[in-house]
């Protein structure tokens, strides 16, 4: 799947555009645990506002990083959402253990 | 429950096809009244049965082809997913929430299909497949229940 | 030619369909790397030979069932109409430009299959039914015929 | 299909939305007639820019209202084609026995 990623200081934000579904997890997956991998990352910024349509596929990748995230204490921030998306993680609860913020800068500003 | 149009098809067992399939549930759905966020809502129970079966049913065989039918009626859309592979042997207990196989998934899929759609039932053999058929309601049709139709 | 995917799908013969199948090619299609004016291009291919099905084939028997199958491969994309209608007497009259059967109908639909695929082959019996067989060229891709495959 | 239908003097604008095809052909063909019918229509002014998509079936509505225009001495002139729709009836004929303008004003003003 099409995506964006950029690291500033430890703060990873990744950007994907198009559907999260069983056929684009695999790459997001990839994509993510990669940077996670090669950079001493502490806060993992997900903007979602290019992604129109999510399901459990999508929802299984982001809680997989937030797992691994989590362990160490460090957090996972979503921005974003597009109303499809944002009724799907709420009824899975994931929006309850993520923080959601209006734009990238809050999301940073609020992290520290 | 006169039947205002009938699809039937079939394609490999291969996760590109989630997308393609509910792209095209929501095309043939869209021949009923169907608001914008009803079609949202099938989209999703499309994609979680046929990841399903894609996942679960045939493992890592993407030669093995899954089933879809979908029919309009005045009430709504009726939509089965099927597949002719591992099976499920405890299905009540598949389908209660957040219960999976995988590690690596949420168990959410039967959720999600309860959640956005008037109704869902499992017919699983193991070692033979499995068949999901699901119900949504368009609006202003009368619910499927009360026409004595499950 | 490995086949990279394949889809087979059957509906009823109502115009409402024609619209549901060249959504469903071109969400299908999607999976290579067509430009969009490649899938506008199906679009209208697959349209015109559903429409054909239905007009021409089944006349006015919204019963019966049109069949649509598509085959991806790292070539292009193969897709095949049929239906078992009234069948076509004289294939290549039927394929010239601006003959038609139907004094309300431009007799245009063979014409732009073929403007808009690399390749149109009808197989027709009357009585018994029709068969398109059409293929597009991916971007990129080999031209199907320089592959020994038609 | 959607469509929005005016009545200006002796020109009668019709402004479909959609899709012109097999399935809105019957639906197009019996708003036009009926609009025709009822009224003194010398000039018929087709505003396609809402319609993203045509095929055989489509055309062949508008062949079938031009043939009745013209065998009277009437018009018809089309607005607002968007690309898939330009190249379809550039193929088939139709914008060389059509006039093509870029707006209802054009068109009304250029009939006379
Ligand atoms: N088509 C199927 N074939 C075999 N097993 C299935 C099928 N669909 C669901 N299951 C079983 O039911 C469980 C729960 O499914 P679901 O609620 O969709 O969650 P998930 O797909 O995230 O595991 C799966 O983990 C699997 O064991
Ligand atoms: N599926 C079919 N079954 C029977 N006859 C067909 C079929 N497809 C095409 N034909 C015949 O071929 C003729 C030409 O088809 P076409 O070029 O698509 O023009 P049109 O559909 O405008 O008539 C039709 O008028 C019809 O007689």
């Amino acid at each position: 799947m099409e995506m964006d990623l950029e690291i500033r200081q430890d703060t990873l934000f990744v950007r994907p555009v198009g559907e999260l579904d069983l056929g684009a997890a695999d790459s997001l997956r990839h994509s993510v645990e990669q940077a996670l991998n090669g950079n001493p990352v502490r806060h993992l910024v997900l903007n979602l506002s290019r992604v129109s349509y999510i399901d459990s596929a999508g929802l299984g990748v982001i809680l997989g990083r937030y797992k691994r995230l989590a362990r160490e204490g460090w957090r996972v921030s979503l921005v974003g959402l597009q109303p499809q998306v944002r009724r799907v993680m709420d009824l899975s609860g994931l929006l309850r253990i993520m923080g959601e913020y209006p734009s990238e800068e809050e999301a940073v500003a609020r992290a520290g | 429950m006169k039947v205002i149009n009938q699809l039937k098809m079939e394609f490999q067992s291969l996760p590109a096809n989630v997308a393609f399939a509910r792209v095209a549930v929501a095309a043939f759905a869209s021949q009923l009244d169907f608001t914008l966020n009803d079609l949202e809502e099938l989209k999703v129970a499309v994609s979680e049965a046929v990841a399903n079966a894609i996942v679960h049913g045939y493992g890592s065989s993407p030669s093995a082809m899954v089933r879809l039918s979908a029919t309009l009626t005045e009430q709504g859309i009726e939509i089965r997913v099927e597949d002719s592979g591992r099976g499920i042997a405890d299905v009540r207990k598949a389908m209660e929430p957040a219960f999976s196989t995988d590690p690596e998934r949420m168990g959410l899929g039967f959720v999600f299909m309860q959640s956005f759609m008037d109704r869902v039932q499992v017919d699983s053999s193991p070692g033979k497949g499995t068949r999901v058929t699901m119900f949504k309601q368009v609006n202003g049709g009368a619910p499927a229940a009360s026409q004595g139709t499950h």
